[in-house]
């Protein structure tokens, strides 16, 4: 690896990341050359990745209170009061480098490294989500990386034994370099018990528990900080590769240690391991920090301070513990065969003085290394408007039945089953809502009454066209999947992916994005708690399309009022929301017409907010029997969704006359949602004395959908059609992985 | 009845079997530590599901040879009952319990679906609140589940009656596509001769509830709490 | 010294990976493929300078634990 | 002939499999066991005669399909 003797110079701090200007601020700070190990503490301390110095003036506009919240950003991960003493405890976050270079381990050690900033806090994970992006299905190397990637977030949450319950899947070409694996978990913990990382205490010890050291991932974090070129495959560090059993067992272990009074301050090693974990503990704690490097379990030999204080190694943390506390933690974490070592104690210095073989390897004031990290205003570019379509002069070539038939079996839209059976979805005997059964999970909490809904949810398309439109859209949809089961929507966790910032057309998508998102978060009362900045997605200059992704979190008091989408016979069918038949951007219009332009849908939040208080309130007094919000494919692909998911048919009536009939059941307005009920008259009353528009479209029964333009298509071939995709594709002999070798 | 739920590090259904034998029983099982070697207070062992040791090498392996199983050994000889769920059938068979092995799933893809199982015999401390033949949905979730013996050792077990259950159609019937793992003649769990030792691959523990979507799973548990009782 | 314990299938027990691995082989365009077979290796280091007790101590270990001799055999070699 | 492909993952890259099977043969009293690593061997039959020509074939399968070269290395033997 890194040579410790090379000498130190504005070249060697080029190739660790650092741009002259930063360099020039390192000199200042320490008033003399750094040695590798203090340049390699900066760089990766400055990097993109922890130091957000690109994204933290936009991320500022993020709405981040409410009562019910916590702990917003700024903690391992966002915690809000779910009542009964309770707290959630969730965050996102993205693994999307380490997953194009090695799909199952990136994607495998992306779950675990999110499960880490969950329980870290003192919450036991009851729940995964993961949001993926892929590129172009008809590449072969698009099916090796799904495949890995499927199988390596099964792969580690299946063996730790938090259930996978959701996420979402999308293909396009600008992914087919740049990849997007976004793991989302949820942990519940008492309120009164939660954990943080500002450490305190002159004296106490800072503790290394967890899997040995070894030369994993070094300078992972710049990394993740920089573009791939055509050479990323030479600047690659050592792949880290996952260990779930250890990862369970040290969860099991702290969650132990967390009923005692022993911990003073807990933090997970993530990117930049030992270097951020401590440095982030003593600077939040305003206190200093000694590390002895001879004394971290090592799992290879002749390691350098630079490669230890930089490693990547899975399944660590670091703790501050109470000295009186010290072997009684240690036999806990012995019990559990985990390492546990003393390595090292808080100072009133404020500074990180590292050690090791007797030589001083750093000593760095921590305050201007966290605190003064570079932040810049890069510029931005607004991306230009595209012209909202009329859906008249877009002609129907082929009629609905065959239109239905041909989106409902493409890759954006078929059923993802073959992806959610590789996860293990039930265990925990708490799930009450499975992927696929409901637009939301939905998951008890053990020993009580009342369950959280959780979804992920982002149209990159409509983020592409129009940012903040997209932005605004990702965060409302995510708001009306929380509903739709009749949850009540609390906070949000996001998960921002997108190109290189010092490009001003990306800065100026982030920056929309944004904007759109607030505007949401606000109008909804959807605070965002936790979340997650991953820039750099592109290869050779061409961008990932802007991916904001938002993990949305709810909570429903009784569980057994919960509604899924399977739709059931004899029940009417109710349409609650306004259509224009907005086919700019739709997926008919991809698919069908063959064109990706025209404006986005617009959300109106106050018309969002309105149906979807409604809907709950209608799935709360126990009106509803199934529903099922519009999104991608439109109307009848919703309707769809639900005869598929129940096995029962339905029969439509005509639409509007004012909209051409592919525009109204195929369009994107939002906004909307599809109620089963038992009698329509009473719900569309009360819908229409909230102001809110609400019309029967039909109703259940039979096994065939039949259309209103008079084609019919039975229910059985239409699953048929809709669950072929990805077991045809992956059995296909081209550029297969066999059994995951 | 007196259960005890033994802990080997990895076990990660443990939690939904406790649940399970809670609601039957009335009162939570005793948790055994996988170094523990005294267990004859017992009237049940259970080896709930999970990856054991990380299910590296082979699943099941390394529990098998673990202090407790010694005890756990001795137990089954003096005819003690013993129920292995999932990893928990995986380790009984590793410990020479019960005949053959667990196999990745033909598909070489780990399967967390609803499977069909129809019980083949209805007189034993398991079934006795099913009816023979009769049909029940239970989630699988693993990836090592296509249980192998050689022809004779099948012979036998079907010869004397030790098929616990079978994957089948909701209809009933035995079908290729109904035996996603690809066991042997559909072979979803097994009995030892003297019925008392039962090892499955699905997870009745976790339908017990009308929440989870549906309670076909607690008949057994049950039907264990009254034997006992 | 060091030990190699090679675990194979039995023949007779199916070895699906083996056989998708034969599939996927033949896809890449590689004909001459005939049976494909998937198996286990483990190295382990010994503290032990006697080869036969090397040897020894490895099979003993492949009999308890690295080896299910209901469906695998194996196979031990050991190197100075 | 035969060709045997031994899987391996790289020195310095965590192998979780090897270092819990260490563990499980300590706890059977196997005290002289040092480092463990765990890997894969696919045994091929090749319809070729030309030991080298069979080795040449068996390298590009494990570059191209058996080994996972960002994490694994292989190694290559042929039996006449
Ligand atoms: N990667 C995944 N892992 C698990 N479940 C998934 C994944 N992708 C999609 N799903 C599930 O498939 C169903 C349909 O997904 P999606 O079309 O995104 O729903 P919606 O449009 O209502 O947000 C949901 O239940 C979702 O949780
Ligand atoms: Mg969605």
């Amino acid at each position: 690896m890194t040579n410790p003797d090379r000498d130190v110079n504005q070249e060697l701090a080029r190739e660790f990341g650092l741009t002259g200007a930063e360099y020039a601020k390192v000199l200042e700070i320490l008033g003399r050359t750094p040695s590798v190990t203090e340049l390699g503490v900066f760089s990766v301390m400055w990097s993109e990745h922890c130091s957000y110095k690109s994204s933290r003036v936009f991320l500022k506009q993020l709405p981040t209170t409410a009562p019910w919240v916590i702990h917003g950003p700024g903690e391992n991960a966002g915690v809000v009061d779910i009542g009964n003493g309770l707290a959630a405890v969730f965050k996102i976050e993205s693994h999307n480098h380490p997953s194009f270079i090695e799909p199952y381990q990136g994607a495998a050690t992306g779950v675990g490294g999110i499960m880490r900033d969950v329980f870290t806090m003192g919450a036991r994970p009851i729940a995964n989500l993961n949001a993926l992006r892929f590129g172009d299905p008809r590449k072969p190397v698009t099916k090796r990386i799904v495949d890995g990637v499927v199988r390596g977030i099964g792969g580690y949450g299946n063996c730790v034994g938090v259930p996978t319950v959701g996420g979402e899947v999308n293909f396009h070409r600008a992914y087919d370099g740049n990849p997007l694996v976004n793991a989302m978990t949820v942990g519940i913990a008492r309120k009164d018990r939660i954990f943080l990382s500002a450490a305190a205490g002159v004296g106490n010890p800072v503790v290394y528990v967890g899997s040995k050291t070894g030369r994993d991932g070094i300078h992972g974090a710049t990394m993740a900080s920089a573009a791939f070129g055509a050479d990323s495959q030479e600047k690659r560090p050592t792949v880290q590769v996952g260990d779930p059993f250890t990862e369970k067992l040290l969860i099991e272990a702290c969650l132990e240690l967390m009923a005692t009074d022993a911990i003073v301050a807990i933090q997970d090693m993530g990117a930049a391991g030992l270097t951020s974990s401590s440095v982030e503990m003593a600077s939040k704690g305003g206190v200093g920090i000694e590390l002895d490097l001879d004394q971290v379990p090592q799992r290879e030999t002749g390691m350098t301070a630079y490669e230890m204080m930089l490693s990547e190694s899975q399944e660590r943390m670091l703790m501050v513990l109470r000295p009186d506390r010290q072997d009684a933690a240690r036999a806990i974490f012995e019990k559990w065969e985990l390492d546990f070592a003393v390595i090292g104690k808080l100072t009133d210095t404020g500074r990180i003085v590292v050690r090791h073989q007797a030589r001083v390897e750093a000593d760095i004031p921590l305050t201007p290394l966290a605190k003064e990290a570079p932040l810049y205003h890069r510029p931005t570019t607004e991306t230009a408007k595209q012209t909202q379509l009329n859906p008249a002069r877009i002609e129907d070539r082929i009629g609905l039945a065959r239109a239905l038939e041909r989106l409902i079996a493409c890759p954006d839209l078929c059923s993802r089953a073959w992806i959610w059976d590789q996860y293990d979805s039930t265990i925990g005997g708490q799930t009450v809502k499975r992927p696929g059964a409901a637009d939301a999970a939905v998951v008890k909490i053990e020993g009580q009454t009342m369950a959280l809904a959780l979804t992920t949810d982002c149209t990159p398309r409509y983020c592409a066209a129009d940012p903040e439109a997209g932005g605004r859209q990702a965060v409302a949809e995510a708001w009306r999947n929380l509903s739709a089961v009749g949850a009540r929507p609390l906070a949000v966790t996001d998960n921002m992916n997108f190109g290189n910032p010092e490009r001003a057309e990306v800065m100026g998508q982030f920056a929309a994005a944004v904007r759109g998102m607030a505007a949401a978060c606000e109008a909804l009362k959807f605070p965002v708690v936790s979340g997650n900045v991953s820039l750099y997605n592109e290869t050779e200059g061409r961008a990932i399309l802007p991916s904001p992704v938002i993990g949305g979190l709810g909570v429903i008091e009784d569980a057994s009022r919960a509604v899924g989408l399977a739709l059931k016979p004899w029940l009417d069918l109710v349409l609650v929301g306004a259509s224009r038949g907005w086919l700019g951007q739709s997926l008919w219009l991809r698919e069908i017409a063959g064109r990706e332009d025209g404006a986005p849908p617009p959300v109106d939040l106050t018309a969002e907010r309105a149906a979807g208080d409604f809907v709950r309130g209608q799935i709360l007094a126990g009106a509803v029997r199934g529903c099922h919000d519009v999104s991608d494919g439109g109307l009848l692909v919703a309707v769809a969704e639900m005869a598929m998911a129940g096995g029962v048919g339905a029969r439509l009536s005509a639409g509007p006359r004012d909209i051409p009939g592919h525009a109204f059941w195929f369009g994107e307005d939002q906004g909307r949602y599809v109620l089963a009920v038992a009698e329509s008259a009473p719900v569309i009353r009360a819908a229409e004395a909230a102001g809110i528009p609400a019309v029967r479209i039909g109703h259940s029964g039979g096994q065939d959908l039949t259309l209103p333009d008079g084609g019919t298509i039975c229910v059985q071939a239409l699953r048929a059609a809709h669950e072929r995709f990805f077991p045809s594709w992956m059995d296909g002999a081209e550029g297969n992985t066999p059994g995951g070798l | 009845m007196k259960a005890g739920v033994v802990l080997f590090p990895g076990i990660n259904r443990d939690r939904d079997m406790v649940i399970a034998l809670e609601r039957a029983a009335g009162h939570a099982p005793r948790m055994v530590w996988h170094t523990e070697t005294e267990i004859s207070d017992l009237d049940i062992v259970v080896l709930p599901g999970g990856f054991s040791y990380g299910d590296y090498l082979r699943c099941g392996a390394m529990a098998a040879q673990s202090p407790v199983m010694r005890a756990v050994c001795e137990f089954a000889e003096k005819g003690g009952h013993i129920l292995g769920v999932c990893n928990g059938f995986q380790i009984l068979v590793e410990a020479g319990l019960l005949p053959g092995a667990l196999l990745r799933n033909a598909g070489l893809r780990f399967i967390s679906a609803d499977c069909h199982l129809r019980v083949e015999r209805a007189d034993t401390a398991y079934t006795s609140r099913y009816q023979r033949g009769q049909v029940l949905r239970a989630p699988m979730a693993h990836g090592e589940g296509n249980y192998f013996a050689d022809d004779v050792t099948l012979d036998r077990l079907e010869g004397d009656g030790l098929v616990a259950f079978r994957y089948v159609t909701p209809a009933g019937e035995v079908s290729l596509d109904a035996n996603r793992n690809g066991s042997a003649r559909s072979i979803a769990g097994i009995y030892s001769p003297n019925l008392r030792v039962l090892g499955l691959m699905p997870h009745p523990e976790d339908l017990v509830d009308p929440l989870m979507g549906g309670t076909d799973g607690k008949p057994l548990f049950d039907g264990l709490a009254a034997w006992a009782a | 010294m060091k030990a190699v314990v090679t675990v194979m299938m039995k023949p007779g027990v199916l070895d699906p990976q083996g056989k998708a691995i034969g599939r996927a082989l033949h896809g890449l365009g590689f004909a001459a493929v005939g049976e494909v077979r998937a198996g286990k290796v483990i190295e382990l280091e010994l503290a032990e300078t006697d080869p036969a007790k090397a040897r020894a101590a490895a099979e003993d270990m492949a009999r308890r634990l690295l080896a299910n001799t209901v469906i695998e055999s194996y196979r031990v070699s050991v190197e100075g």
